[in-house]
């Protein structure tokens, strides 16, 4: 076996397909931790990596929360960037076209204020160069009087038809944690025709200065990430993986090689690296060189040996 | 210009005055890259706990011994993380990040207060040999410990105290209107608390001065990936204070 | 004003009632990670803490989970003790009357498998020397089909007026933090009659060992507790605060006074200490005592001055 | 005899084999108190991460220095968090904790695997001047360092090494069956890995030889609070291996 063909083995040993999106690893970037992508680019080959999701886009654009937006707690952080986001029309103009120049599948993370418009960007981002979209149902949804769309079933799955109706490329939906039974609003999204499902977004948190009797953040609250939250995520992508059958995005949490490996073992069949971006910028690259060499090291020829192989 | 992440070997981590060090970092790659205005990202520890990097502007970079020193206060659990450290250690930083100073003008005034005074000091080396002024402030005498530092680079040093305990009593804006009505300044650079900025920025407008003012905000990413720190601009745009600055025309994010 | 009134007033400082109970400080200790008390006797004088909430306690002996039983994780930990105790009977035989010998309120914390069981246990707890009785309703619920009782409104409430009919005692409610709308739950306890409210119990989580592939405790999934979550803790207590009018016994992830002071500012009028007891032995203590340090230094004459002064 | 929790200031902390440590903790309180079985509950990182203590057994005490000794081997986050400390460190102990070893019975043998030499080496301290034969098993001959250690303290030592690197190929229950056929003892000791344990007591047993087992388990609180460590006794009841055990007779908790 010659240098090139064993460099190719160990390539393949990682790709995989996730909704019909081909990449070159299982580990793709969180939406709203790696920018667009070429924020990144000193740090990181673009084409190297799985996937890029990008920010989390709107119609219009959004300046985002007001006052401090992020808090550092114990093993974790917590933000509150609002979705500060050029909105659609600009990212189509101006950012899809450089991202053009990588070879790496780009994934945009939607958000809507109703069903429509979820719908409606779905359709705008149905052109050449993006390979996916991403739904974002945790956002406060005004038409539902506050209720979140990622917090309650029927609404969910509404989305998830509408977007579908609009758009030919995969859908991903991503779940919030904040929920009592994630399952059945796993079971909801893969019935209403998600193709993949992303696991989990934020948990809801708050911290006070103590000094100052205020919230730390302008926004009072935010989302936690970061280590701190990653056996409630691996426990969600465990219990969401014995009930649907499309392919799970495993993340939260994930720093290590080793992390994404637990979310592999529990069900995900590829995972996304978002807080560790700020920690390690090379994060998203070292986690597939990790996975790389320990499969290897345990005598697999791929990846997929892993997913969901947890032993009860 | 890349930015890069390297494993700085500490040369030294000393006390230059009451809860204030200076690091010295051997990181010939940042180095050799740094511009006045710019910073690093530290990532204190090797924990999870503190979790973020620290941004800590470059108050110098020599580019011959291949270091870069910082010269921070230890205000918190990362900092004091930070402190800790000694020669033997290495600390990962990312770096250079942001934009520095705009090097224009030929009769620079500097006004730097508390720990703003950090980046203002590469700052001023870069500016030699223009005949600089400055007004540095501080609460007070110990924290003026940058008299000294700036002084072989600066024509003229104007100091106040909250307390009076060194140079006039009362804060940088106080000495600035006689400054400004008697010298011929070209360019303003300013770093500190957001008030002082303001202050200097209306009165800079007043005499027509260009001014450059040096922000800080909370950071997760320092590359411009995250959105924690951006911060409105007059052209209805959001800034990142971590890539579009820290240091910015005044009228791009002054009111 | 002599040492001694010096003293007590400073004692005076930190004297909270929560449901009719008083307590010398507003530090309790956590259910299940304190044991019966008497096991920290050599750390901490027992007579000056807030109250000893016990281990959970059923009405038959229970062996608790198989297997391992803790693990550790970023700034937290998994437990899956499952409730091992020996049963309400031998607790009041034998458990009981030594702690009668310290001068500290002794709350127990009661688990069923049915609201039959919650009622029975209060009323078998209904004693002297019993200070009032915590409901954990977050264990699974045999005859509801394995939804536990604290994750839907409607069996809250009853469980919680079965135990209301069974006992003169104050009825505290525990809720879990397992779920989508946590207002909801304690307006509904509160509204079943629930004297005050403990927020919060642990969040669902799981851990797997990637060398053996399989989970790394016995029972698979775990409750998270530790620093880890006070973020999602202080903002459940944050949030009930504004809707109950019952106090709220706030904790989770408390190690230090400034931990215990957001929680207060929040809205919590007590506070309790779980996992850090196993950190710092003396750490029910050593949180009261900063308590009263921050109280003094900030110009306040009373704890109560802090609670729910959250500026938004 | 009451617990304690203390800061133990680091005399020493060297390797003494591949991956294994040995160190001194000046805790004059706790060197007072243990007996041979007990142990400490170290706080290896004044950290969130690693958060909960680490358990080891102590090794030596000595009362007149004031110090206690553990051996610990470093096999994960925390052991390397202790591993990296120094003799300007301290650390933070719970300690004594646990019930010790029943120092009864003239012709001791004691039977240890691995890490499980480290309580018994402060029994065999006690022990003395009794005449007492040792089994030590581990996988190969850098893991027996142990025997250096032991050998002034006892009268006869077996070693058994997985590879046959030292002493006889194999493991200690190996050499077992000879030792009780020929040997008149009156008590065995025994701690290391479970599997190793319960073919021991099922030999004791057989010849009808009291015996003493140290079990390990994960532990939180370490001082009976949290019951993450209980185990299974033979009467029904569950059993803390932090307050009722480590040791335990076999017939309370072995099958
Ligand atoms: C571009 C830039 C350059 C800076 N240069 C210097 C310098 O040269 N010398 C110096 O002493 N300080 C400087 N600072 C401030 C320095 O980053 C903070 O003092 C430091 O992060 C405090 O960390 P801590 O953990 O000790 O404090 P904590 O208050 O415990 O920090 C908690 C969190 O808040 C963040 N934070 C706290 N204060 C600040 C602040 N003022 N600005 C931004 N983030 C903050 C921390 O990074 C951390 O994420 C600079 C800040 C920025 C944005
Ligand atoms: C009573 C008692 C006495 C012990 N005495 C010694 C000794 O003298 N020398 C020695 O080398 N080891 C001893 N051990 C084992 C030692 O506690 C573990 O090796 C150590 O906790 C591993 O920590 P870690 O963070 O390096 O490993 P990790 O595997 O990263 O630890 C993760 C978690 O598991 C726990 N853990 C891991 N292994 C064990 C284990 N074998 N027993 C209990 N908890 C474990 C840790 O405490 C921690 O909570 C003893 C254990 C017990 C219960
Ligand atoms: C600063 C920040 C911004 C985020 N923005 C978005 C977003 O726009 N859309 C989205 O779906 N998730 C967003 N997330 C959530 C992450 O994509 C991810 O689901 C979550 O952080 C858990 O992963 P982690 O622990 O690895 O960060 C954001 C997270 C962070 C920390
Ligand atoms: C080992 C352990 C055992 C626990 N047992 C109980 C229990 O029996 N009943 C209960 O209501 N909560 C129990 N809890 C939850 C705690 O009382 C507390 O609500 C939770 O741990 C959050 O607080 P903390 O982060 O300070 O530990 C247990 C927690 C731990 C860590
Ligand atoms: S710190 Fe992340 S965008 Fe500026
Ligand atoms: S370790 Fe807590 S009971 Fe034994």
């Amino acid at each position: 076996m010659s240098v090139e063909d064993g460099k190719s083995n160990q390539q393949e040993m990682l790709s995989v397909t996730i909704a019909g999106i081909k990449m070159k690893t299982p580990v793709m970037t969180a939406s709203g931790t790696f920018g667009f992508g070429l924020e990144y680019k000193d740090f990181v080959d673009l084409n190297k990596i799985g996937a890029v999701v990008v920010k989390g886009t709107t119609l219009l654009p959004r300046s985002g929360n007001k006052g401090r937006r992020i808090a550092e707690t114990p093993a974790g952080m917590l933000n509150s960037i609002g979705l500060e986001n050029p909105g659609v029309d600009e990212f189509l103009a101006t950012i899809l076209p450089r991202l053009g120049e990588y070879d790496v599948p780009i994934i945009v993370n939607i958000s809507g204020n109703t069903v429509e418009e979820y719908g409606e960007l779905a359709a705008r981002l149905n052109v050449a160069g993006v390979a996916g979209v991403e739904l974002n149902i945790s956002c406060p949804n005004v038409k539902e009087g506050g209720i979140a769309f990622g917090t309650n079933c029927a609404s969910a799955s509404s989305v998830v038809r509408q977007v579908k109706n609009n758009t030919n490329l995969p859908v991903i939906v991503k779940l919030s944690p904040n929920v009592t039974d994630i399952v059945a609003m796993a079971q909801a999204v893969e019935e209403a025709g998600a193709d993949a499902i992303s696991l989990i977004n934020t948990l809801l948190g708050m911290s006070i200065d103590i000094h100052k009797w205020r919230p730390v953040l302008g926004n009072v609250v935010g989302g936690l990430s970061g280590p701190a939250v990653k056996p409630i995520a691996v426990r969600m992508v465990w219990q969401v993986a014995q009930a649907v059958q499309v392919p799970i995005i495993g993340m939260g949490g994930i720093v290590t090689a080793e992390d994404a490996i637990e979310f592999m073992l529990a069900g995900a069949s590829a995972v996304a690296v978002g807080t560790a971006n700020f920690i390690n910028p090379c994060a998203v690259q070292s986690v597939a060189d990790g996975i790389k060499d320990y499969v290897r090291q345990s005598g697999l020829s791929h990846v997929k040996e892993l997913v969901g192989k947890v032993n009860i | 210009m890349p930015k890069m992440v390297v494993d700085g070997r500490i040369v030294s981590n000393t006390e230059i005055s009451v809860n204030v060090k200076e690091l010295v970092l051997y990181a010939p790659e940042i180095a050799a890259q740094a511009v006045p205005g710019q910073f690093l990202h530290v990532r204190v520890a090797n924990s999870y706990h503190p979790l973020l990097r620290r941004p800590l502007s470059i108050s110098s970079a020599d580019n011959i011994a291949g270091t870069v020193r910082t010269i921070y206060r230890v205000v918190g659990q990362g900092t004091a993380c930070l402190a800790a450290l000694s020669s033997k250690d290495s600390v990962n930083c990312m770096g250079p990040l942001g934009n520095g100073f705009a090097i224009h003008g030929q009769r620079p005034l500097l006004v730097g207060g508390g720990m703003g005074l950090a980046p203002l000091m590469f700052l001023a080396g870069a500016l030699c040999p223009r005949p600089i002024e400055i007004v540095m402030g501080g609460r007070t005498k110990e924290e003026m410990f940058w008299k000294d530092m700036f002084h072989v680079m600066c024509n003229t040093i104007h100091v106040t105290t909250d307390d009076g305990t060194l140079g006039s009593r009362g804060v940088t804006l106080d000495v600035l209107p006689d400054l400004l009505k008697n010298g011929a300044f070209d360019m303003i650079y300013t770093c500190g608390p957001r008030v002082m900025m303001e202050g200097i920025v209306k009165l800079a407008k007043e005499y027509d001065i260009p001014c450059q003012v040096s922000l800080e905000d909370y950071m997760a990413c320092g590359i411009g990936g995250c959105l924690s720190c951006t911060c409105a601009g007059n052209d209805g745009s959001r800034k990142k204070v971590c890539t579009e600055g820290p240091v910015f025309w005044a009228q791009e994010v002054m009111p």
